[in-house]
């Protein structure tokens, strides 16, 4: 049977038949049902790869689906499988996919279902072009999304965000251009290469190179993930646009992983610390901003700035646990916060619009389930131990507090400040909802089928947390793989440690008393 | 013979084309253009493509023209309403261009200027209706058929854009 | 007794909590049955009561610890953290006080939360509560400790705000939450650390390995868990949320502080005993702010005219007095009246809630008095809650207290020793205090003449607690009867804890247990004397003779407002301009520059498209001119 | 007899002349006559080509483009009348619609 033949073009095309038929469909009641059952689908279809997927193998590509090349002259090829990086990013997408299309306006469905269709697209891609194009393909229903808001604000913070996300992939498009011809020079006779296992194996540029080519891979990745400065699009499309946006800027986390620290192993480590300063800073800026915001939709927005800033210190660890604790931050944290957005944005239209927590009051007794639903996706984003935040955030501090790249623990103090952060905003936040006397009693009709659609992330938000070792076993070899494998690349390319700095470290002082050579 | 064709019709094509842009009146403009669409006729019988010449002649001659000068009619423009020549700033530089690219195209056909034309029946029987024909109607029926509705939709659209005011 | 039974410790009351939250969530017939609510959340807990109990008679003292192994829970890389309970004699001790408690207070609270309309809600919460508390003390690994330490954080937080309706309880329960939250922080790192130095969470591995670890690294870690420590048992400097966690009922406040949250800090410290005995200097800072807090929280509750707010105070005192008792070796002595304690505060807590009840919701001592004629029993009962706890012979809390000073005075702390007796003296001062103006002398508010008993229900568990208010010490006489033979406590204890050893001659002991039983008598014989002449007046006569120290006392030492102006508004205030000028100017410049220059550039280019016809075909000719020169140069 | 080369330049004349001429003048309407030379300047080289190297496809390409330049002149020429009714004007140089 095709689809079992080739089942990962299975689960891209099934969300882009989806959204065919929902265009076809000029009934909205039709136009549901396809998107509700594709997305539901398309989750099943997920569950079916990750059983068929066998997480105990490292360092190779499984299912692969290889047609090509598809430009005569270039090895660029029609290329997707998967492995223990990309197996949960698929989860991710799929639960995410689920949810947001469950709990969404009828005339969002086309554009979701593409939007889905694409971000698997990206993450199952293995060739760097196909990985592009996938990437970018993700923008433009985002981008019509935000403008279908609605809102009159709507219109400038679309083009803002995909001007602002074009300028980093412009350029990522040329250091793209630059990878292939380079490493097809190096390795494949001149031809145009594009290939990640042969690229991440094959291909070692000097120092330099390395340097201008990480800088801007890490340019368009923070833009797309929205890391502290970069991050200005993000409040303002959270706030008006679709929640699932929060899953598009996990591309950016994404493919730091795959391509940003294989390709670029001495680079990686020359400026992970400046990544873990990044992160440390948008965890504090982001907490602290939080704090301070009134919006409540753009409060959880510059909360997940906070997350953003944390996967940002596990990334520059560099370790297996920090690793792991990405992966699965960036799957959980997703889903908390789009879930988060949209119990918001059900709130929103219940009061009539308000967007100021001082209009609500008291909520908790009239909307018993919302509360509920609130209150452990918020206990979730604090990090709860016992809940999936508290997985991904511990395993990243513990790599963080370990690491020898980062020559400092400082990092870690900060990032793990934002969890008190965290706690006095999002309580304050909660506080002002569902606690408190009834004010502004809900009067308008609320998302349709929100809570069904949550109850996947509920469900996950319990089995990962206290289950982790479950989850984490998906990812635990390749990760392994890649990190190893960076460590011995980049010794046979030049140690980590007899790297000459051309950045030097950024002079924070450790408590015990080291600093960084 | 042939040589005296093609210099009568050469130099007649030449004066044509320097009349087409001289000229200030378009009505003269026209009958210049005339006068070169048929030396290029001339110049076609010249090269032994009989089918051709004539259809320059019914074609161009007969169908373009005419259509220009019932539009020059139909806007009975005044004498002031002529726009003039553009000589003032870009004149000197558009000469000089169109001179630069008679110079690279002659360059570029040197090496064949030489040449002569292949002198055997079945070379010279090329422009004859029946081999031209043959063409048509084998290996480039599709073209001629896409021409056909090409032609059908130019219709339509100058139907179209004559007929309503343009906004 | 097979130890294999050792999780349903933890799931039992997590299935009740299970049941009642989600029947009450989906099924609004069920909230209503409150009977069924509260007999599955009373015998939940006291099943597992039973459970601990068969478990402690039933595993032999020589069999422990032992070890049981749920699953594997979290692990990547050389981490791994198991669901793994360990059964030793401090943690089988913890878990009897846990669950006979807080079965006590469960049953208190079918008839004090009687008509509430979160009834469902309480108990479920409460059986949370109970679940993660075991769970904090049978971990076996710290990372499973540490859940049930957040979770004990959460189940307060949802519970003092359980009259959510209210902002001020609300705000108190975030409180409650967040400055819990500053200690889990530095826990949390202290974790990390300690995870670095040894490689393993696991307490076995931990306690083996602690000899190893670098000094400076160790003491360290040391404090940076006492300070999640002082969170969670509200010592100084975090002490902070405690007083205003009684905006919740108050069978929470009795939980809270007798048998769950509050001891938790002390558990932690005898748990990890053999590694803070290895740092002397992080236990002398211990000792130290264990002495502070013991006579500051005391001062405060003398002036406190909220019931629960005394009893507040009194209990951060007396959890000062546990840490000075750690802090100077004696962790036995420390878990000991962490026992006894439990027994006198939730005893005073739930007699406090009887008052209240009977007073229709009224907490002000003031408008009190005279409530020993209409409440006989709850009257018997509160006064051995609080002679106990003022260290009365030969009731509980004297044996414990006892125990630790005579410690703190052999370990050479005389300074220390002397602010723990005079924190004695002030807890007799202001238990007196309580128990005249609340029961004697004539009534001061209408109300306590309609006042009336409590149902049974509520009842019996004041009498339970009594008798254990009395007899409690018992198990752990001082070493000056028979040498330490009677002192069974201590030597079940010891097999857990590490307990330094001071050879304190009999003479001093005995010297310290008098002057102990004589600041207990004295103090009790001036609070009646005082308060019992004078009533309120009395207060007003202290207040007059101490003048700035009293007001002192009565804002809390301007804590709050220190920590306000120090910390948060510095934090939050303090950043928020900066923030937002830099969200304007740095964030927004940069993305304004990419839409500028992305305009500049297009505005830029449309110059170019003039619309003048003869000009682009001029660029054209241009252009294929170009081509032809290219075609030309490259045929060359 | 001729050379080949003689007709290629003539075509390379008629062409440049048609470049000048479309450069040069400003009324749409000869601008458009001059372009018609340029066709036929092409058609020109083509038939030459057509008959140096033996092969019909050549004039059956020139067939294609008079086919073409009539469609062409007549949508032209429609949209040069419907043009002078808006503008009054066949002045290419006042014509800006295309203006950014």
């Amino acid at each position: 049977m095709l689809p079992v033949q080739f089942p990962l073009s299975t689960l891209i095309a099934l969300p882009w038949l989806g959204a065919l038929l929902v265009a076809l469909l000029r009934r909205t009641s039709g136009a549901r049902l396809v998107a509700q059952v594709t997305s539901l689908l398309a989750l099943l279809w997920t569950a079916y790869v990750w059983v068929r997927f066998r997480p105990e193998l490292s360092g190779g590509l499984q299912l692969v689906e290889r047609f090509g090349p598809w430009i005569a002259g270039f090895d660029v090829s029609y290329y997707l499988a998967i492995d223990g990086l990309s197996v949960p990013f698929l989860l991710m997408g799929a639960v995410l996919g689920l949810g947001v299309i469950w709990a969404a306006d009828p005339r969002q469905y086309a554009l979701l279902l593409l939007l889905e269709g694409a971000l698997f697209g990206a993450f199952l891609a293995v060739d760097l072009v196909l990985f592009y194009v996938f990437f970018e393909l993700t923008l433009l229903p985002a981008f019509f999304l935000i403008l279908l808001s609605g809102r009159e604000e709507a219109g400038p913070i679309a083009l803002r965000f995909l001007l602002y996300t074009m300028v980093g992939s412009l350029l990522l498009l040329l250091a793209i251009l630059y990878v292939g011809v380079e490493a097809g020079r190096a390795f494949n006779n001149g031809v145009f290469a594009a290939d990640w296992i042969r690229l991440i194996r094959e291909y070692g540029p000097d120092l330099p190179t390395q340097r201008w080519l990480l800088l801007i891979f890490a340019l368009a990745f923070m833009i797309k993930a929205g890391l502290v400065p970069l991050h200005a699009w993000l409040p303002d499309a959270y706030a008006e646009g679709p929640a699932v946006l929060v899953g598009l800027s996990k591309l950016g986390v994404y493919g730091l992983l795959r391509w940003g620290a294989p390709l670029f192993p001495n680079a990686w480590a020359e400026l992970a610390p400046w990544g873990a300063l990044l992160g440390a800073v948008s965890v504090l800026y982001g907490g602290l901003l939080a704090w301070s915001e009134r919006d409540m939709r753009r409060l959880v927005a510059y909360g997940s700035i906070a997350h953003m800033g944390m996967l940002f210190v596990g990334l520059a660890a560099t370790s297996r646990e920090a690793w792991q604790g990405v992966v699965w931050l960036a799957v959980v944290s997703t889903w908390i916060v789009a879930g988060l957005l949209l119990l918001l944005q059900d709130l929103e239209r219940r009061s009539g619009g308000h967007r100021h927590p001082e209009a609500y009051g008291g909520w908790a007794g009239v909307l018993p389930l919302h509360a509920v639903a609130f209150g452990l996706l918020l206990l979730g984003f604090i990090g709860l131990p016992g809940l999936a935040g508290f997985v991904g955030e511990w395993l990243i501090l513990l790599g963080a507090f370990r690491s020898e790249l980062l020559g400092s623990t400082l990092y870690v103090w900060g990032a793990a400040f934002g969890l008190v952060l965290a706690a006095a905003y999002m309580l304050r936040l909660w506080e002002r909802l569902f606690w408190g006397e009834l004010r502004n009693r809900p009067s308008g009709p609320g998302i349709r089928l929100l809570i069904p659609a949550l109850l996947p992330v509920l469900l996950l938000l319990f089995g990962i947390g206290m289950g982790a070792s479950y989850w984490l076993r998906r990812s635990e070899a390749q990760i392994g793989y890649l990190i190893q494998w960076r460590a011995e690349k980049a010794e046979q390319l030049g140690s980590d440690s007899r790297v000459e700095r051309f950045l030097p470290a950024p002079a924070i002082p450790d408590l015990e008393g080291k600093t960084v050579p | 013979m042939q040589v005296v064709l093609f210099g009568i019709c050469a130099l007649l094509a030449i004066v044509g084309a320097v009349g087409v842009i001289t000229a200030r009146n378009p009505v003269y403009s026209a009958l210049f253009l005339v006068l070169n669409f048929f030396s290029l006729a001339g110049l076609y019988l010249s090269l032994e493509a009989q089918f051709l010449a004539v259809t320059q002649v019914i074609v161009y001659a007969g169908a373009i023209v005419v259509l220009f000068l019932f539009v020059i009619m139909l806007l009975n423009l005044r004498p002031e309403d002529l726009p003039r020549f553009r000589l003032d700033r870009t004149g000197p530089l558009v000469v000089l261009l169109s001179l630069g690219l008679l110079l690279g195209v002659g360059m570029g056909i040197w090496s064949l200027l030489g040449a002569s034309f292949p002198q055997d029946p079945q070379a010279q029987a090329v422009g004859t209706v029946e081999s031209l024909g043959r063409a048509l109607f084998g290996r480039y029926l599709v073209g001629f058929e896409v021409v056909a509705v090409l032609l059908l939709v130019a219709m339509i659209g100058s139907v179209m854009l004559a007929k309503r005011r343009f906004q | 007794m097979m130890p294999q039974w050792t999780p349903y410790l933890v799931g039992l009351p997590l299935l009740g909590f299970l049941l009642s939250g989600l029947l009450g969530l989906l099924w609004p017939r069920y909230r209503r049955w409150e009977i069924g609510i509260g007999v599955l959340a009373v015998s939940v807990v006291a099943l597992a009561f039973l459970l601990a109990l068969g478990l402690f008679v039933g595993l032999p003292q020589e069999e422990l610890p032992l070890r049981v192994v749920l699953y594997q829970w979290i692990a990547s890389g050389d981490f791994a953290a198991p669901i793994a309970f360990r059964l030793d004699t401090l943690s089988l001790w913890m878990t009897l006080i846990v669950t006979g408690v807080g079965a006590l207070i469960h049953l208190y609270s079918i008839g004090y939360m009687r008509g509430d309309a979160g009834y469902w809600r309480y108990f479920a919460y409460l059986n949370l509560f109970i679940a993660a508390m075991l769970l904090l003390v049978l971990a076996d690994n710290l990372l499973l400790l540490f859940l049930g330490w957040e979770g004990v954080g959460l189940c307060s937080y949802l519970l003092i705000g359980h009259w959510y309706a209210d902002r001020e309880k609300a705000f108190a329960a975030r409180k409650a939450f967040v400055v819990n939250r500053i200690g889990d922080f530095a826990f949390l790192i202290g974790l990390l650390w300690l995870f670095r130095e040894v490689g393993s969470l696991d307490l076995g591995v931990v306690l083996d390995r602690a000899g190893a670890i670098e000094s400076t690294a160790l003491g360290a870690i040391g404090m940076l868990l006492f300070l999640g420590a002082t969170g969670k048992s509200a010592q100084i400097p975090l002490y902070v949320w405690l007083p205003d966690a009684m905006a919740g009922p108050t069978p929470v406040s009795a939980l809270i502080h007798a048998a769950t949250m509050v001891t938790a800090g002390v558990y932690l410290l005898a748990r990890l005993s053999p590694l803070y005995v290895l740092s002397p200097g992080v236990l002398g800072l211990i000792a130290l702010i264990g002495a502070l807090t013991a006579l500051l929280a005391a001062t405060m509750a003398l002036v406190q005219t909220d019931i629960k707010k005394v009893l507040a105070y009194s209990t951060i005192s007396q959890l000062g007095l546990m840490f000075l008792g750690a802090g100077v070796g004696a962790f036995s002595a420390a878990i000991f009246h962490v026992f006894t304690h439990a027994f006198s505060k939730a005893l005073l807590f739930l007699g406090a809630g009887s008052v209240i009840h009977a007073l229709e919701g009224e907490q002000d001592i003031r408008r009190m008095g005279g409530l020993s004629r209409h409440m006989p029993l709850t009257y018997c009962t509160f006064l051995l809650g609080a002679l106990a706890l003022a260290g009365l012979p030969p009731l509980a809390g004297f044996f414990s207290k006892d125990m630790m000073l005579t410690a703190a005075l052999g370990s050479g702390h005389e300074v220390l020793w002397f602010l723990g007796l005079v924190s004695s003296l002030l807890t007799t001062l202001y238990m007196g205090r309580l128990l005249v103006l609340v029961f004697h002398g004539a009534p001061r508010a209408p109300a306590v003449s309609r006042a009336h008993e409590a149902p049974a229900v509520m009842r019996l568990p004041l009498v339970g607690l009594a008798v254990g208010a009395v007899a409690a010490g018992w198990i752990g006489w001082p070493d000056l009867l028979g040498h330490g033979a009677w002192n069974w406590i201590g030597r079940w204890l010891s097999d857990s804890t590490a307990d330094l050893e001071h050879g304190l001659s009999l003479g001093l002991e005995a010297l310290s247990i008098a002057l102990s039983v004589t600041v207990a008598v004295g103090g009790l014989w001036m609070a009646f004397r005082l308060w019992g002449r004078a009533g309120l007046e009395a207060d007003h006569m202290l207040q007059r003779r101490l003048g700035g120290l009293y007001a002192l006392w009565q804002s809390g030492y301007r804590v709050e407002a220190i920590y306000e102006r120090l910390f948060v508004r510095p934090l939050l205030q303090g950043s928020a301009a900066p923030l937002r000028w830099s969200e304007r100017y740095i964030a927004g410049g940069l993305i304004g520059l990419a839409s500028r220059s992305a305009f500049f550039i297009g505005s830029g280019i449309r110059r170019l498209q003039t619309g003048l016809l003869s000009l682009y075909a001029l660029v054209m000719l241009i252009g294929a001119l170009g081509l032809l020169a290219w075609f030309l140069w490259r045929s060359l | 007899m001729v050379p080949a080369g003689g007709y290629l330049l003539v075509s390379a004349l008629l062409f440049s002349l048609g470049v000048m001429g479309v450069l040069l003048r400003r009324s749409a309407i000869v601008m458009f006559m001059c372009v018609e030379m340029m066709l036929n300047a092409v058609n020109l080289s083509l038939v030459a080509f057509s008959r140096l190297l033996g092969d019909p496809t050549g004039q059956v390409l020139v067939f294609f483009v008079m086919c073409v330049a009539a469609a062409e002149v007549s949508v032209g020429l429609a949209l040069v009348i419907a043009l002078f009714r808006n503008r009054e004007s066949i002045d290419v140089d006042q014509i800006r619609l295309l203006r950014g």
